[in-house]
């Protein structure tokens, strides 16, 4: 029988996260894994197809553009309404006629996990990562929709779409930045690693480290900038010539089912796309992980960060920056 | 095309990159079962001539020809020749056995007659104790006979040894001369040998080819070469012998008298020569048909001695005659004066009946 | 015994360099089975306590398990496909020469030169032309590219530094060219063929963007690890994994070298 | 006749020996190699339009590399972390490659396994080993507090090309060590021998001997460290900072975050043909210099 | 200690792995300013003693002493001593001006003196025009020169020579042992020469130390060597002498009159020997010594031609007596029978006055 080949972020093939269809479909399941959906993206343009892959809401843009994906009918989906309205409604996920490019699935917060012994009391604000004080003992993620966004936001650009002269203004803010970084990067193992030595002060992360440090008795804080923090949203899609449709379809389906997200959140301290697997986690739980049990009043106080008009030419603009142009 | 060759070289040159000729139109062919050696000053083109023959050289210009055919496009394998390096070759990663096995593992012998052959190259040798060295623990002299031993064992049509003895006493030497001749009886094989040894060239060959400046001087069997070296090159190069320039002062039927200076020499004719009285003409002299003495008689010449060098048998003894002609001679120790002394004077004269070669102007 | 003073006189020094260098190489790999041991997920300074719980997660873990063998039949068969075409490219070239075996030489010292995204993205769109797709098959394809360079140089050095007698001799006792490569100049470069093989096992099991994108969906042992880093509190198991191959490798290596020096003090005894 | 047949055979065989010694190699670097090569060239002279091999052709992408000064400054920053990288390690790899060819005696096979042995963790796992080594409380900073160098921790050691250089003149070390061995293992003895004799201490006859003599290793080995590093973006990314960015990182990132494949290969042309100049440099040098390689 | 040893070798041994003796008990001095050769079969030591003076080789046992100081534990660049090695080992990535003038550059010669000095060197063995060639580019003769040239410039106190001449022919290799008889009186030098060519070893030597089985078995000038060698293997390697055993049957003041069988042979006493008629000694006959004849004279023995070979100005005969001896003998070509031939019955006498030397039986 054939197999569904499933490509994902590392860390998100997990069993826990589909039993269902492991029941349904015992051993009928391959999986290759990413580290960013960058790279992710360029293995699948260069040839790699899987049935079902993972990227994030931000990239939909560029995979539809290069006419990977296929429509996935709403219908199909058993659990589509218990998706949080927020996500189901996405603008660029909609492929008309009841059908969407991508079924949400993760979600969770990007901000800056800082030491609270070691930073005494800073403002809350984007900017102590680009306090001069802490010079090279902070590090920043290496990636478009996370270090340009915040830039942009400092700068008081609009991050998704911007004319040429405000990237300008992006690009010399995180120009700013550079002699103060010591890493570029979405290697988070180091950064847990250097933020619990104290050889990093505050870092851009996402929500699960601070989670997992706090829990190492570290003493750090996932701050609230007032800029606000980012959020970010992952889903699946199907790619334009999968062989095993209804394979895909039960996968998905069975990554909705509450045990699924529930799986997720305990897991990861990341949000599931569905009311039912919060539901399915205890209040006490949510609060220790600092997830809202509803999304849409939390991004109200959040940056989502979704599909930016001028990505391809900001994330030029990025690496010139860090190789010192 | 001599139908009785069996390895002819036609008009073959050797150029190397940066102008150098290493072999300049030789024209040369061996007969089946001969034993030709190739004698020459260092550099002259002897090892060139051996590689060409054996494939590891293309000619620049010429053919090579083994029985009629030509086998200058053949490479070495093809080729019913084996050669004795001259600087042996042996290879590192195998025993004295493994090497000297190796040709006969080729040609798919079984084992058993493989181990009595080797065996018995070893012996012939001398080496039958040291089948089981690596070649590294050899001495030189050792190696040699590893290379010999290696390259005869294959029975080959024709034979190539590049100055494989000149690492052997002459004891060890001679034995191993008597041993190539015999082989080559044996097994009716044509050799070809360079050697820098003018005595072994002399005895051991059939024919002996002197090279000189990448050319072939003379081709003659070893008598006629020495008796008649058709240029002073080879009668220098073949018996150390003292080019004398001289006059011919009178003539009759059996003898030339010629005159060089004071001194005279009285040389047979052997029907020779067409010189008239009058005509110059170059004599070589060896160094054994000088005779010194004490006491001036006719036709001597007055000579200092320069130096004196004991050769076992005979001293050598280094001379200037009055008339500024350097000689070479050899004068048996029991001879009188028995115990010349540099800086004496003595008198020097040729040896009645001595066959000196007259040579070209 | 016998060259004793002459050889190993001034050697005191360099004995001591050897020992650093060694101290060097195995420093940072040292701290690998320490903290594999270590009973936090930091890996850091003071340690904590001793624990196995690490090592118990790698037992079982069939996809750990699945990407050593893949990384292993990988490593083993691109190393040795690379060593193969090294020997052979570097043969022809510096003993046959011809202009066809000098073009095909200069090539293949090529990809040490070419990134290996585009090494990668190059090969993924090829073995899609070539219809069998990103697969174990597609990363050893991958891997024989990034190794060749360095089994060409490797082996050219080596054949060139064979006197060109040697090879002739064999020749001129009727082997033909088959016959010179297999039972003189093949055994002479045996070292070099060793180092070769080495140094591509070495590349290749430690390879990881071209096999990141030629791999389907059965992962190489780096991809795995990489995979796992990216979780803070796998360091640990990973550490542990790097631990038990580096015991097995032990394992194995002592037995082989144990093996070959026993078959070594048997030729040894006739040796000088 | 009998003869011609004979030599015609082995002529037949010397045909198919060289066929099938070519084969390998043929199929390799034509299929893989060219393949590979032609992509790349093809690509650095397209268009990009988002597209698997982009569009047009335009010699654009080499104009932006050569008028823009950071790709000049990137390329020849990377030149100089990989040159240093290969000194570091060619310099330090030789002595021991010397120890294992004249010195080590039975202990060889021992020495060279355990030269090798380390590498048989994962890089990712030895960078990361290097990580706890440099780091704030790493084990350099806690030797040299304790011994009383420094009075605190350094965040210096971390994140600097300096830790580049450091990891990966540690991660090549075997592809130094081996190429020399095999280089000096083929030096007869007797020249070491002669230049002794003619009264060479240790050294000038490692110098005017030993080392012209192991020239081709050395070479070797510092085209199999240098070449790759120059490319080279994990190590920079993981353990170099900002201040290390190598061209291999962007070219990497052309080929990933900026999606633009076409300035991608550009870039890598670009960086092949510098990296293959050092290197003719470099092999000329060495020639006028009278080695044999 | 003899004071005015200026190298001496102390009951120096050397064991090779594998239980092979290289050398055996050496004892060994060699006085300032000479010129000492090494003779000795294949395999004997020869190459050995070099290496152990030079310092490649620690004994096993023994100690070398150079102007009476213990040099054993000095390493070969400290010693004041420079090789020829019968490999030649030429640096194959310098050009043959380089090869030559290495030892000057690390002596720090300038390098204008160093020029002129490297082409003196090269001027002196003869490839002047060679200077800036490759090594590898070079025939097997002209390398010899090339590591003689290289390790004479350096002017040591003593300079060791491994069969320095072997690749090159009589002519160039007499006009360079003139070369190196010359250079050793101007500059003292010591000279310790490995030779396998017996006439070099007695043109050239003051003394000559014969080897067999890695042991001494006499050291002694050219001429007592010659005449008065002190075993039988000596008297055979020297002379390719005839060994017979033979029976003293008289003697009177001046000669000693031997037999073997029929032959007898009428030796000068020379004050020699204390043998009595009736015993039984070893005679060593050399070939020049014996002389052959058509008719049967007194005291001559018959005996069949096995075998004769052109030497040049001799034919070397191989004779088997009536008695069953094996004798060798060298016939001058203007000697009668002028033509022998191999199965020619013949009759051998000892020339009158031969000097043979008598060895212990
Ligand atoms: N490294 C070694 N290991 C073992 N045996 C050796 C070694 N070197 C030399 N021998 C042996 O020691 C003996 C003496 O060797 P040496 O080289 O001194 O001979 P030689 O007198 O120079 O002979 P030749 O005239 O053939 O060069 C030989 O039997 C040789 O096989
Ligand atoms: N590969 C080469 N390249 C250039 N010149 C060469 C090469 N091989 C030989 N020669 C030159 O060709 C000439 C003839 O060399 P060859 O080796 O045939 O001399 P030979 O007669 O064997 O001398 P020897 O008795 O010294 O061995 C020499 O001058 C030599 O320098
Ligand atoms: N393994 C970490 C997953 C983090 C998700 N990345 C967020 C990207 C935002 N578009
Ligand atoms: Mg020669
Ligand atoms: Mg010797």
């Amino acid at each position: 029988a054939d197999k569904l080949t499933y490509f994902t972020w590392s860390g998100y093939e997990l069993p826990d996260f589909h039993k269902a269809f492991d029941a349904a479909h015992p051993d009928s399941i391959d999986i290759s894994v990413f580290g960013d959906d960058d790279d992710a993206f360029t293995k699948v343009k260069a040839g790699f197809r899987p049935d079902v892959a993972h990227p994030c809401y931000d990239k939909i843009a560029r995979w539809n553009k290069e006419g990977l994906l296929q429509p996935i009918e709403t219908a199909r989906i058993k659990n589509w309404d218990s998706i949080f309205p927020v996500f189901r409604n996405l603008l660029d996920i909609q492929a008309g006629d009841g059908k969407v490019w991508m079924v949400p699935w993760d979600w969770g917060n990007t901000s800056i996990l800082y030491r609270t012994d070691l930073v005494k009391d800073p403002e809350k604000s984007w900017n102590l990562l680009w306090d001069k004080q802490y010079a090279g003992r902070i590090a920043t993620i290496d990636a478009v929709h996370d270090t340009p966004v915040v830039a942009a936001l400092l700068a008081g650009v609009s991050p998704f779409d911007m004319t040429p002269e405000q990237l300008d203004k992006v690009a010399d803010k995180l120009r700013e930045q550079r002699p103060l970084v010591s890493a570029y990067t979405t290697d988070m193992t180091s950064v847990e690693q250097s933020l619990a030595s104290g050889q990093l002060v505050a870092a851009m992360t996402w929500n699960a480290s601070a989670v997992a440090l706090k829990k190492q008795g570290v003493p750090v804080e996932f701050m609230k900038p007032k800029e606000g923090m980012l959020t970010w949203a992952c889903g699946f899609v199907m790619l334009k010539d999968a062989k095993n449709i209804d394979l895909a379809y039960d996968f998905i389906n069975s990554r909705l089912e509450a045990e699924s997200g529930k799986a997720l959140i305990e897991n990861y301290g990341y949000g599931a796309s569905t009311t039912s697997a919060f539901a399915a986690v205890p209040q006490d739980e949510l609060e220790n992980l600092q997830l809202p049990s509803d999304p849409e009043t939390m991004l109200k106080s959040t940056v989502f960060t979704g599909p930016m008009k001028q990505n391809d030419d900001l994330a030029k603009m990025f690496e010139k920056v860090k190789a010192g142009g | 095309m001599a139908t009785d060759a069996l390895l002819r070289l036609d008009s073959v040159s050797k150029h190397f990159s940066g102008g150098i000729v290493g072999l300049n139109n030789i024209n040369l062919s061996i007969a089946e079962g001969e034993f030709l050696s190739l004698l020459g000053p260092s550099g002259c083109g002897k090892t060139t001539t051996l590689r060409v023959i054996a494939g590891f050289e293309a000619p620049t210009e010429g053919e090579i020809r083994l029985d009629g055919k030509d086998i200058t496009p053949l490479r070495a394998f093809d080729r019913p020749v084996n050669t004795v390096f001259q600087d042996y070759a042996l290879f590192p990663h195998m025993s004295v056995a493994e090497n000297v096995g190796f040709g006969l593992s080729l040609r798919k012998i079984a084992a058993s007659e493989r181990r009595k052959r080797v065996a018995a190259a070893l012996d012939m040798v001398g080496l039958a104790d040291k089948i089981n060295q690596r070649v590294q623990a050899l001495s030189g002299g050792q190696r040699q006979r590893v290379a010999l031993a290696r390259a005869i064992i294959c029975e080959p049509r024709v034979l190539l040894l590049d100055e494989p003895l000149s690492a052997l006493d002459a004891h060890l030497r001679e034995q191993m001369q008597v041993e190539l001749k015999r082989l080559q009886r044996e097994l009716g094989t044509t050799f070809v040998m360079v050697t820098h040894d003018q005595t072994e060239a002399l005895s051991i060959s059939d024919r002996i080819v002197v090279m000189n400046k990448a050319a072939i001087e003379q081709i003659a069997s070893p008598s006629v070469l020495y008796d008649r070296p058709a240029t002073a090159f080879v009668a220098g190069f073949i018996g150390t012998s003292n080019l004398l320039k001289v006059r011919l002062v009178s003539r009759d039927a059996s003898v030339l008298r010629f005159a060089a200076g004071t001194l005279s020499l009285d040389v047979p004719s052997n029907g020779n020569t067409d010189l008239q009285p009058g005509d110059g003409a170059t004599l070589g002299v060896r160094p054994e048909d000088i005779l010194v003495s004490y006491e001036r008689a006719e036709g001597s010449v007055g000579a200092s001695v320069e130096s004196v060098v004991f050769h076992g048998r005979s001293l050598r003894v280094h001379l200037l005659t009055e008339d500024k002609d350097s000689l070479t001679a050899d004068i048996p120790r029991q001879a009188e004066p028995a115990a010349m002394a540099t800086g004496e004077h003595i008198f020097v004269s040729l040896r009645p009946g001595a066959s000196c070669p007259i040579l070209p102007s | 015994m016998s060259r004793r003073n002459i050889k190993t006189a001034g050697s005191g020094w360099l004995r001591w360099y050897v020992g650093l260098y060694l101290v060097f190489l195995y420093l940072p790999v040292a701290l690998i089975p320490l903290f594999s041991f270590n009973d936090s997920v930091q890996a850091a300074f003071p340690l904590k306590g001793f624990t196995l719980a690490w090592y118990e997660t790698l037992i079982g873990n069939e996809t750990l398990i699945g990407a050593l063998i893949t990384s292993l039949s990988i490593g083993l068969a691109a190393a040795a496909i690379a060593t193969l075409c090294g020997i052979t490219i570097a043969y022809m070239d510096t003993q046959v020469r011809s202009s066809v075996a000098r073009l095909i030489s200069g090539i293949a010292r090529l990809p040490i030169l070419i990134p290996g995204v585009v090494v990668g993205i190059s090969l993924l769109i090829l073995v899609n032309l070539l219809g069998f797709g990103p697969s174990r098959l597609a990363i050893v394809l991958g891997h024989v590219l990034v190794c060749l360079p360095t089994t060409v140089i490797i082996m050219r050095g080596r054949f060139a530094s064979i006197p060109r007698s040697i090879p002739e001799a064999a020749e001129d006792l009727g082997a033909g060219e088959m016959i010179v490569f297999r039972r003189v100049m093949l055994p002479l470069a045996l070292p070099a063929i060793g180092s070769s093989f080495m140094l591509a096992f070495l590349t290749s099991f430690d390879e990881f963007i071209v096999a990141f994108f030629l791999a389907g969906t059965q992962p190489t042992l780096p991809l795995y690890i990489w995979s796992q880093l990216r979780f803070p509190k796998s360091l640990p198991t990973v550490m542990a994994l790097g631990t038990a191959i580096l015991v097995v490798s032990i394992i194995i290596a002592g037995c082989a070298e144990l093996l070959r020096q026993r078959g070594l003090s048997r030729s040894m005894s006739s040796r000088a | 006749m009998n003869n011609e047949g004979v030599s015609l055979r082995a002529f037949d065989r010397t045909r198919i020996f060289r066929g099938f010694m070519l084969t390998p190699g043929a199929i390799v670097t034509l299929v893989l190699v060219l393949f590979a090569l032609f992509l790349v060239v093809f690509l650095s002279v397209r268009v990009n339009d988002d597209s698997l091999l982009g569009a047009g052709v335009s010699l654009q992408n080499f104009v932006t590399i050569f008028t823009e000064p950071l790709y000049g400054l990137v390329v020849l920053r990377s030149l100089t972390i990989a040159g240093l990288v290969t000194l570091a390690t060619v310099v330090a790899a030789y002595p021991v490659a010397y120890y294992l060819a004249f010195h080590a005696g039975p202990r060889r096979s021992l020495i060279l396994f355990l030269v090798t042995l380390p590498f048989w963790t994962s890089y990712l796992l030895r960078v990361f080993a290097w990580k706890i080594v440099l780091a704030y409380n790493g084990v350099l900073n806690s030797v040299l507090m304790l011994t009383g160098l420094s009075a605190e921790p350094s965040t210096l050691f971390l994140n600097t090309p300096a830790a580049v250089v450091l990891t990966l003149a540690h991660a090549y070390a075997p592809f130094a060590i081996l190429p020399i061995f095999v280089a000096l293992e083929t030096i007869p003895k007797s020249l070491m021998e002669a230049a002794s004799d003619l009264g060479a201490r240790p050294f000038t006859t490692f110098r005017r001997v030993i080392l012209p003599n192991s020239m081709p290793g050395v070479l070797s080995a510092a085209v199999v460290v240098f070449v790759p590093t120059v490319g080279d973006y994990v190590t920079p990314a993981m353990i170099g900072g900002p201040t290390s960015t190598m061209i291999g990182s962007l070219v990497q990132a052309q080929f990933g975050k900026a999606n633009d494949w076409p300035f991608g290969a550009a870039l890598a042309v670009m960086v092949m043909l510098v990296i293959l100049a050092v290197v003719l440099i470099v092999r000329q040098a060495d020639r006028l210099f009278g080695s044999r390689t």
